[in-house]
């Protein structure tokens, strides 16, 4: 009786608690939209996609909680950022493009209306839930990995990965065939210049060996608890971004041979191993028990470099400058 | 043994939280940029490490204990950096209201 | 009412305010961010369902979980797209807009004859 | 509730191997041309259209005869854990026309995306090789992706792969016009991923054949419907959320807009296929094919005349895309059966497909002639096209050929589709679509008119070529045309639901007359309605042409100027927007209400 009421009780609040999760989080979505000025309107949505992590955590799923704080929220925010600062000059002509009530309100009309039915698909979900958990559980062991949702991505759904893969890479070489012609070959952004005895020098220099180790942590528990080579990649290039940030470094010319097996090695290995799983094995991206922990391992920690190169790229741009200068 | 602990950790944990609700108030009520990021630094980590010191007899394990307190280090860290570059760009652009 | 319930609806608001950024704000960032916000939505709501499948002692059913975290990256990916193709633009014409009008050629003008 | 994974007794088919290499060639070739760089680069993108292409047929000739489709289980995990590739008839004939319209694109393109000798890696073939490659792989995974996830993921790719290509030769307007198409292609993809969380959370399969067996019509299937269909409409750009294709597809390198016309856009296209038929024929119902048919209608009108008024030649090609992507839509009602409220995969459908088909083919044909001409002249303005006919007479020719397949003429791929729509329109008694059918025929010669008679008129004086056009370039673009002036010839029983009989009158003679009235009509709408440089055109019986129709044109050309105003509103970002959104409530609600 009185464990039920307490369970009951302590039940409500972690309710409570949600709904209050949920509102901050919407606060900040709204204020991510409605914001005057772009760089708050970031700033709000940065705060947005932290908060969001929570959600995450709430709702069990800490691998996903992890790649939103480090790609949601973080990597695109430091994009958004940036690009904020880069266009302010534009905000201002374009605010006589600002629609009318005229269009504002059907659009909110519509939106709302587009918001209920999902709601209401929300509420209309079947309850029990249909599920795939118990049936990723029986064939766990066909991997030996403890998580399950490295098991997915890299098992029962290596496709939509090594997919992904590859729409990461054709993302950066969109990003690239922007440049115009006379930057071909040259290396992307503009060097970034910084105090060598200030506080972002120093922050770069400290900082990067703890990142390092924490990102690699993070694929190698990724095994068996949360965590993976997105995550992992992230933290390894946001380290990287930092140390071109701080002027440490230069980002490398987009020609150099070097880099461009790097950016290869991830999808490449995946595809090796994938293929010999058609030539020896069962069937493409199908592993042989005895290997399938070494060899989704070997697919990971290639993939970790290749993820925090990509990312990084993607985020310093297209070639900015002549190549050799 | 373990009342004590509770009390030290209640109270920890509400100073704590005084110092944020009062470097949020900060945030929202002062003047200018510095003045912001002032109150919102010194609250912050003052906030948070007493959090910090309030969490760790709960901490279940001498890892978990290590976790916090780099938790707290790492903030540290990056916050006192941000906030300098937020100053810096701040005193070159003039501070704005 | 349950947590995922709660989340669910969250997700649903994200969306429709998402939706509205995308149509009514004129700045192209200001509509790569309504469109992040649509996603982390849309994210969101598969997590709900994912946290309503929890079963064989899992958090929630991994196969959405995973699909998430898919998505995340491809909509990352497209965000650094579209940023990069915004500031081309805006190094090119020195100005971000997507008027239809504001290009010389692309449109086709109702004129007589 | 849950799917008992072991109630699907599927397994891997043999050869279906080939499936697999299907994807991973292009996908493959793409990296490998990425490793190789500078000049190896085209070499490797080269030398992978050959091999996709012998794949694509070999999987042509390994699926079983019974009609079953060939099935992979990719990792050996079968759906609805994993991820099947399938290859039914659909499937196959759009993975060989593909990589028959991708090689086609590929010699052409040998000439204009090559890096020049004293350089070490050039910008635009670079990245219009790896591109390309990209395309093909993701539209391959399109065709045999068995999992609306690994659609979604595909359809991105493909996204990725198509918006670069608009811009590659970095114009302000054509980075707009990337711009607008990469976020409102987002848009969609977000809306259609919407609909596979919705389908996820009620089903718990995303597998297409496992869906397809329990799927109910319900509301919260209805509300997946609609906004998966709505965000494909948005990326394959059916009326009225064109506001993207025009600028993109005209302002693009000519290999890039015969990439983004012919094919891109029927990947989204082809997944609405699926959807509709495959995942849940029985959802949709009455009211919501006709809403489809209808806004493909609306495409039919808008697309043909605002491309009759267009002065560039490119631009008039673009609207013509968005003309013949409305007339793909006619489909839906016809195949719709009354008695059993589905979507039926009969003769209906395979006309929709046949004319995907034909308009890939021909549709590339006709950006690539159109290219040449541009190189050829400078520029590509209707009106100053005199004598062009016989500077560039294969090009011309390509073009001319290409436009006439798309009309319908026998024995064309278009023809043979336009028969198959016309029976299921007097099969299920919908007279009203027989006439869009045949305006769709109409239109299209209409336009096709008004450039020959501009490109075959003389020059007043003889025309100075800017540039030296290769041979392969426009054997290239008339092999295109020809494939698709002899698409009706294919026996396509092995692949497509094919009525008996309907193929027999594709060789007639007769039928060769009675398919020559739409090209007089589309004569008469052409000087009715285009743009002349001397109004009336130098035609026998100039005064006699004024007195009659010198006064019906007047009116028609402010009806005219009436819809080009509405597209050009309905280009705007907000009212696309408000359309999107708009569409997918009425959708949601026909298939609600309209049953």
């Amino acid at each position: 009786m009185t464990f039920a009421s307490m369970a009951f009780g302590s039940m409500t609040f972690a309710l409570a608690l949600e709904i209050v999760l949920a509102a901050v989080v919407l606060t900040g979505a709204v204020w991510a939209i409605a914001a005057r000025e772009t760089l708050p309107a970031v700033a709000g949505f940065v705060a947005y996609g932290l908060l969001l992590s929570l959600v995450w955590v709430h709702l069990g799923a800490p691998d996903v909680a992890l790649t939103e704080a480090a790609i949601g929220s973080g990597l695109t925010g430091a994009l958004l950022v940036g690009a904020a600062a880069r266009l302010r000059l534009s905000e201002v002509p374009m605010a006589v493009e600002h629609p009318g009530v005229i269009l504002r309100m059907p659009a909110a009309v519509l939106s709302v209306t587009v918001a209920a039915a999902l709601a209401a698909s929300v509420l209309l979900l079947p309850d029990p839930a249909p599920t795939l958990a118990p049936s990723a559980a029986e064939n766990a062991a066909a991997t030996s990995l403890g998580n399950p949702v490295t098991n997915v991505l890299m098992a029962f759904r290596a496709m939509d990965t090594l997919l992904e893969k590859i729409v990461l890479l054709l993302a950066l070489i969109g990003v690239w065939s922007l440049a115009p012609d006379r930057f071909w070959g040259g290396r992307p952004g503009p060097r970034h210049y910084a105090d060598p005895q200030g506080v972002l020098a120093f922050v770069a220099r400290v900082l990067p060996p703890v990142g390092i180790i924490v990102g690699i942590y993070i694929l190698w528990t990724s095994a068996d608890h949360p965590g993976g080579a997105f995550q992992g990649g992230t933290i390894l290039a946001a380290m990287w971004l930092l140390v071109m940030m701080a002027g440490l470094t230069d980002a490398p010319p987009v020609g150099e041979r070097r880099l461009r097996l790097l950016l290869l090695a991830g999808p490449v290995v995946f595809l090796v191993i994938g293929l010999s799983g058609l030539a020896f094995g069962d069937a493409f991206l199908a592993y042989p028990m005895a290997y399938a922990k070494p060899l989704i391992l070997a697919i990971e920690f290639a993939m970790i470099l290749t993820i925090a190169v990509t990312l990084g790229l993607l985020v310093a741009g297209p070639p900015e400058r002549e190549p050799g200068s | 043994m373990s009342f004590v602990l509770d009390i030290v950790t209640i109270i920890a944990v509400s100073a704590g939280a005084f110092f944020f609700l009062a470097g949020t108030v900060g945030l929202l009520r002062f003047p200018d940029t510095l003045t912001r990021l002032h109150a919102l630094t010194k609250a912050d980590n003052l906030g948070l490490g007493l959090m910090v010191l309030g969490l760790l007899p709960h901490a279940g394990s001498l890892r978990d204990g290590i976790k916090l307190i780099c938790v707290w280090l790492i903030v540290l860290l990056a916050g006192a950096t941000v906030s300098q570059l937020i100053g810096y760009v701040a005193r070159r652009e003039g501070s704005r209201p | 009412m349950s947590a995922a319930t709660v989340f669910g609806l969250c997700a649903a608001v994200a969306v429709g305010l998402g939706l509205y950024g995308v149509i009514t704000n004129p700045q192209p960032l200001r509509k790569v961010l309504a469109f992040n916000l649509i996603g982390s939505g849309v994210f969101t709501f598969f997590g709900v369902v994912a946290r309503r499948g929890a079963a064989a002692g899992f958090g929630g059913d991994p196969i959405p979980q995973a699909l998430v975290i898919t998505g995340i990256v491809v909509a990352f990916s497209a965000t650094a797209l579209a940023i990069a193709l915004l500031l081309r633009l805006f190094q090119a014409t020195g100005s971000a807009t997507l008027r239809a009008d504001a290009s010389t050629s692309a449109g086709s003008h109702p004129s007589k004859l | 509730m849950t799917p008992d994974p072991t109630a699907v007794v599927e397994s891997a088919t043999t050869g279906a191997f080939l499936l697999v290499l299907s994807i991973v060639v292009p996908l493959g070739g793409a990296l490998l041309a990425f490793a190789a760089g500078g000049r190896y680069l085209e070499r490797v993108a080269l030398a992978t259209l050959p091999v996709g292409l012998a794949i694509a047929v070999a999987i042509a000739f390994t699926r079983p005869s019974t009609g079953a489709p060939l099935v992979y289980l990719l990792g050996g995990w079968a759906p609805p854990l994993g991820v099947a590739l399938r290859a039914d008839g659909l499937s196959v004939v759009m993975l060989v026309i593909v990589a028959v319209v991708i090689c086609g694109i590929g010699v052409f393109a040998c000439a204009d995306f090559r890096t020049a000798a004293e350089e070490v890696e050039a910008r635009a073939p670079f990245a219009f090789w790896i591109l390309l490659l990209a395309v093909w792989g993701a539209l391959n995974t399109v065709f045999l992706s068995g999992d609306l996830f690994t659609l979604y993921v595909a359809l991105e790719l493909l996204t990725f792969a198509a918006v670069p290509l608009v811009c590659l030769d970095g114009r302000a307007e054509t980075l707009q016009a990337a711009l607008r198409y990469l976020l409102f292609a987002l848009l969609g993809s977000v809306l259609y991923l919407v609909g596979t969380t919705l389908l996820y959370g009620v089903y718990g399969t995303l597998d297409i054949v496992l869906l397809s067996r329990q799927v109910r019509a319900e509301p919260a299937t209805f509300i997946a419907a609609a906004l998966m269909t709505v965000g494909l409409l948005a990326k394959t750009a059916l009326f009225p959320l064109h506001l993207w294709l025009p600028p993109a597809h005209a302002g693009a390198p000519a290999a890039g807009s015969a990439v983004l016309s012919a094919l891109v856009v029927k990947g989204s296209f082809f997944i609405v296929i699926r959807l509709w038929f495959d995942v849940m024929p029985a959802v949709p119902g009455f009211a919501a094919t006709q809403l489809l048919a209808a806004l493909g209608a609306a495409a039919i009108l808008f697309g043909s005349v605002v491309a009759l008024r267009q002065e560039r030649l490119k631009l008039l090609i673009a609207y013509s895309t968005l003309a013949q992507i409305g007339y793909l839509f006619l489909m839906f009602p016809l195949a719709f059966a009354p008695e059993s409220e589905e979507l039926h995969s009969g003769g209906a459908l395979s006309g929709g497909l046949l004319q995907a088909m034909s308009h890939a083919a021909a549709k590339a044909a006709m950006f690539m002639s159109a290219g040449l001409i541009y190189a050829a002249l400078g520029h590509d303005r209707i009106r100053g096209l005199g004598g062009i006919g016989r500077a560039l007479p294969m090009s011309v020719l390509a073009f001319a050929l290409g436009g006439v397949a798309l009309i319908g003429v026998p024995p064309g791929g278009a023809y043979l589709a336009k028969e198959l729509l016309l029976r299921s329109a007097v099969e299920t008694e919908q007279w009203w679509w027989v006439v869009v059918i045949q305006a769709g025929g109409i239109f299209t010669s209409a336009y096709l008119v008004l450039v020959l008679v501009h490109a075959l008129v003389p020059a007043d004086k003889p025309v100075a070529l800017r540039a030296h056009v290769p041979w392969y370039q426009e054997a290239a673009a008339l092999s295109l045309a020809l494939c698709s002036l002899l698409l009706g010839l294919v026996h396509w029983e092995a692949y497509l639901p094919v009525p008996q009989g309907t193929q027999s009158s594709v060789s007639a003679l007769e039928t060769l007359t009675s398919a020559l009235w739409p090209i007089l009509a589309g004569g008469v709408l052409a000087i009715l309605l285009g743009r002349w440089s001397d109004w009336p055109p130098r035609i026998p019986l100039r005064g006699l042409t004024e007195a009659i129709i010198g006064r019906v044109r007047r009116n028609a050309l402010t009806l005219v100027e009436t819809l080009e105003r509405a597209d050009l509103v309905l280009r705007q970002w907000s009212a696309a927007g408000l359309s999107l959104l708009m569409l997918a409530i009425v959708l949601g609600a026909a298939m609600l209400v309209g049953r």
